[in-house]
């Protein structure tokens, strides 16, 4: 991972809300309050807009920087929780690139943000059940030697196989727990978006 | 969808245009999407700051005035307002005693509140937090996001504004605002669902002959559905979930609430106020004061929730203290 | 039909009972249905007496109250009250100084006020009527039944109102409140249909993509069907029906009322009113006082309707005259 | 006519305005503000209730006091038009019985006394296109010597005609005028309640 390559990421995953707002802000119709898709897109435009006229000086720079505009520009739960993570994963890579185990790292670092600020766990039916095994499949396949792509199209599957294991889950946190048990059924909107981050990754790294 | 609006984009932009066009008290930042009151905080006044989605107006925004908010943040419709936004409020109406948050209890709300108090504190900005979560239809546990805030937050606005206004300091002010949250609970029924401007479809289908039981104000479905009733049964369900929450006794004053979802006409908020009379003076508890209409709304959506606050003389003489909001006004 | 409604037979009565539950300052006649100042009419004031079909609420029990008027009469639902319960109005309020009936020119209300007035002369009481016929949608000729009463009763009933609390004489007060009239026009947009509680159904099937244009606030069908257009464009379709009518001057002074048909977000009619301002300020004319919310509705019909009065330095002064109703207040 | 048969009338209408409350609701729906079937529903309610107790002096005494009672409970147009039309054909007939000549002359006094109060004209779409040809009818049986049911029957079938006339036209008072040229397609709410008054009328005559 370089500089120009965090950069086209998050191109890459404001692409891709552009084309999935519609469906996310139906995701959020179902259990929620029908915005999760016009909020990340809301953010992620700024976001590409925050970085044109920037140069950053590490690969964090460009993620804090994207994380910091999706606090200011987003609102909502998804606001600071996407912020805080691609904040966190920012700071762990203050370097100009980074290797599979470092990013790795990083994406932990953001894990653990997203929890230390919205106290959910895993099962609660949240992003964090795409984010967690997303994060997983990442580590496994770094620690067996894997390349950057394969541990990110590894961590694309999984975001998707969790955000899909959302469906059955009733949700304990976030606007979907007001449902109770009507809340099962239907797939979580933030674990859709970070299956999309994930998909991106794994897309802007292949295809350098 | 039918609204009367420019654009789906641009209904926050233009709502904030029109809000400084009618109401000369307000001063309408634009830049940073804050509403505050035209005069300057009085120096040595607590600042109360609220805010949160729009489409509950008047809520926040109608509230800003003389005995109750100093400022108020809409974000888009639904959806929390972000950190500098309530720094920007919290900048503008800070007269030296500390701002107070009313914040609704949602995750959004509750954490773009929290970065901003961190970002206030940074400025040498005190700030307090009061959450407001009354809604009863919701389980309360820590393992959930807890219960939601509604209609309470107009109580807590008037009577920690009014508090705020006589000269207290933050921590009495918020800790009168807790006093009237804990005091206060709500539960409220949905006729339809509302259609955001940006999703352009009802947030669920509704059959003709169905309503859902204890719903939010975000669209969002409820705990149930059911057959439609008549406002006296309706009117039933939500004050036994209310009371078996709050159990109050022959005796007691209360400030109700009967608050209409934005769909609904005043004609029924006042046969449900007939009902809500009814079974409360059956039960020897004194509506004290009330209100009828739409105070906290949830954009299009025809419904109505009920807000039962137990109010002490305290209370009740911070309710009749002066206030002049574009929603709210007695006694100037 | 959704609603939260006993039975549709009930629906008067129940709310009857709510407003007067709701609001100490009233006095609810439940048998005449009529709704009056709790407090007696000071002797020598000329007293104001409005009413007409229930639905349109607050209008006009929402305005009862110091500072406009002395009781209002509620029919059934979008039926004219009857000449008993006018005449049971103006014998409990009259104060010596005679009644002022402020009637929507409708066949209905101009029928049975009429009958009325005939009784309250039989009984001794003097009384003089007001006339409201504002809405430019309709063609006005002495063949038809001219033109209908809208919001601009709101503005008479206000500053009638308050030269009345002042001790002007029952010729005068009814001047200005044909004056207010003369100066005001209204034109109104329907975005849905309404549904009555007896009919159960909306009065007309309106697509997805289109509105009614030029309609009244009984439900009936407009002048016109359109496609639905942006905020901006409807607000010019209404104002150039409506300075076409009455033309205005550089530098004219107005009151102006966006006001809600019932089913209309508050955030949408700051929207409106944003869009109204615009055109406005663009033609120099003062927007120098300004409604914006739901005063006269028409059951649960999403739209909106549009006043403007032209107004001098008299008017402005009566409006801001103190007032104390439930849906109106200020300076008290 | 005597005072029975009054009383036998209005209860016929009060029947038949039950019978029709949603066709007259429905048919105000379109050019109006629906509520004529219940209006006239009310007022016939209440007239047959005040009959009950009533025991009138004359023919005359019967109609004054329905009309006395649709004045006093229907509201809106139709209250106080019907009412006065009542209160008209009653004062006509102060006495125990009534020809079919003294009948056509009382009916005459309820049109002017509708037409004095409502200023509408034949042709602007009202009560007055079914009652003007109504009463046209049972004058020229009257006339010709026919006896009152015939006469009746006849008012009835023109007071039919007279409202399905009203159909094509384009209203000119109530509120159906305020739709202007969209009103011509609808047949009048008002003209269909008097068709149902004269054929109530018929019906009764007829079955004594
Ligand atoms: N406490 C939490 N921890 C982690 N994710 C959460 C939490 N609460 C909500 N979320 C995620 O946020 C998503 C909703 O985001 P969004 O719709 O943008 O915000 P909001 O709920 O404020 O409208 C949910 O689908 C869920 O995945
Ligand atoms: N000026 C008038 N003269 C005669 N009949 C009228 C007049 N205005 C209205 N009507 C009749 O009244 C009918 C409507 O009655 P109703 O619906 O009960 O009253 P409203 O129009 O007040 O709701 C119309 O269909 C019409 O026949
Ligand atoms: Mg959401
Ligand atoms: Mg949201
Ligand atoms: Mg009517
Ligand atoms: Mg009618």
């Amino acid at each position: 991972m370089d500089i120009d390559l965090a950069r086209t990421w998050v191109q890459a995953i404001a692409a891709a809300v552009d084309k999935h707002k519609d469906h996310l802000t139906q995701l959020d119709s179902a259990i929620g309050d029908a915005d999760h898709g016009v909020n990340m897109h809301r953010g992620f435009s700024a976001a590409t807009t925050a970085l044109t006229d920037y140069t950053p000086p590490t690969v964090g720079a460009v993620l804090v920087k994207t994380g910091t505009t999706l606090i200011s520009s987003v609102g909502g739960a998804s606001g600071p929780l996407y912020g805080s993570a691609f904040r966190a994963i920012g700071k762990a890579l203050d370097t100009p690139t980074a290797d599979t185990q470092q990013f790795a790292a990083a994406l932990a670092a953001g894990l653990a943000s997203v929890q230390q600020l919205g106290a959910a766990a895993p099962g609660d039916k949240t992003m964090i059940d795409a984010y967690a095994p997303a994060l997983a499949a990442f580590q496994q396949q770094a620690n067996s030697g894997s390349d950057f792509a394969t541990a990110a199209r590894a961590a694309a599957d999984a975001a998707e196989d969790g955000m899909r294991a959302t469906i059955p889950l009733q949700a304990r946190k976030g606007r979907a727990s007001y449902l109770g048990a009507r809340s099962i059924g239907h797939q979580d909107p933030g674990a859709t978006s970070t299956a999309l981050i994930f998909r991106a990754l794994a897309e802007t790294v292949t295809a350098r | 969808m039918k609204k009367l609006i420019n654009a789906p984009e641009a209904v926050l932009e233009d709502a904030l245009a029109g809000i400084a066009a009618a109401h000369p008290t307000l001063r309408v930042d634009a830049e940073n999407k804050v509403i505050a009151r035209a005069d300057a905080t009085r120096p040595g006044k607590v600042a109360l700051v609220s805010g949160g989605g729009s489409g509950h107006e008047p809520l926040h925004g109608g509230f800003v005035g003389l005995g109750m908010l100093d400022a108020a943040c809409p974000g888009e419709v639904f959806t929390s307002p972000v950190p500098g936004q309530m720094l920007a409020a919290a900048q503008a109406v800070d007269g030296g005693a500390g701002v107070l948050f009313i914040v609704k209890n949602y995750t959004g709300d509750v954490l773009n509140f929290q970065m901003a108090a961190e970002l206030a504190a940074e400025e040498g900005i005190t700030v307090a937090t009061v959450l407001i979560d009354d809604d009863v239809a919701v389980q309360d546990s820590t393992w959930t996001a807890g219960r939601r805030g509604t209609g309470a937050t107009v109580f807590v606005e008037k009577i920690a504004g009014a508090l705020a206004e006589q000269g207290a300091d933050l921590a009495e002010v918020a800790e009168m605002g807790r006093r009237v949250n804990d005091n206060s609970r709500s539960f409220a029924v949905a006729l339809t669902a509302c259609t955001t401007p940006a999703s352009g479809k009802p947030g669920f289908d509704l059959p003709d002959d169905e309503m859902e039981i204890g719903v939010g104000i975000h669209g969002e479905p409820g705990r149930s559905r059911e057959q439609l009733r008549p406002a006296k049964e309706i009117v039933a369900t939500a004050l036994d979930a209310i009371l078996a929450d709050q159990p109050l006794n022959t005796g007691d004053e209360t400030i109700v609430m009967v608050n209409g979802l934005g769909g609904t006409p005043l004609l029924e908020l006042y046969v449900v106020f007939n009902e809500v009379a009814a079974v409360l003076a059956d039960k020897d508890i004194v509506i004290a004061r009330n209100l009828v209409g739409s105070y906290v709304t949830s954009l299009d959506m025809a419904g109505v929730s009920l807000t039962v606050c137990k109010a002490d003389a305290d209370i009740l003489s911070l309710w009749d203290a002066p206030v002049n909001t574009p929603a709210l006004r007695w006694g100037t």
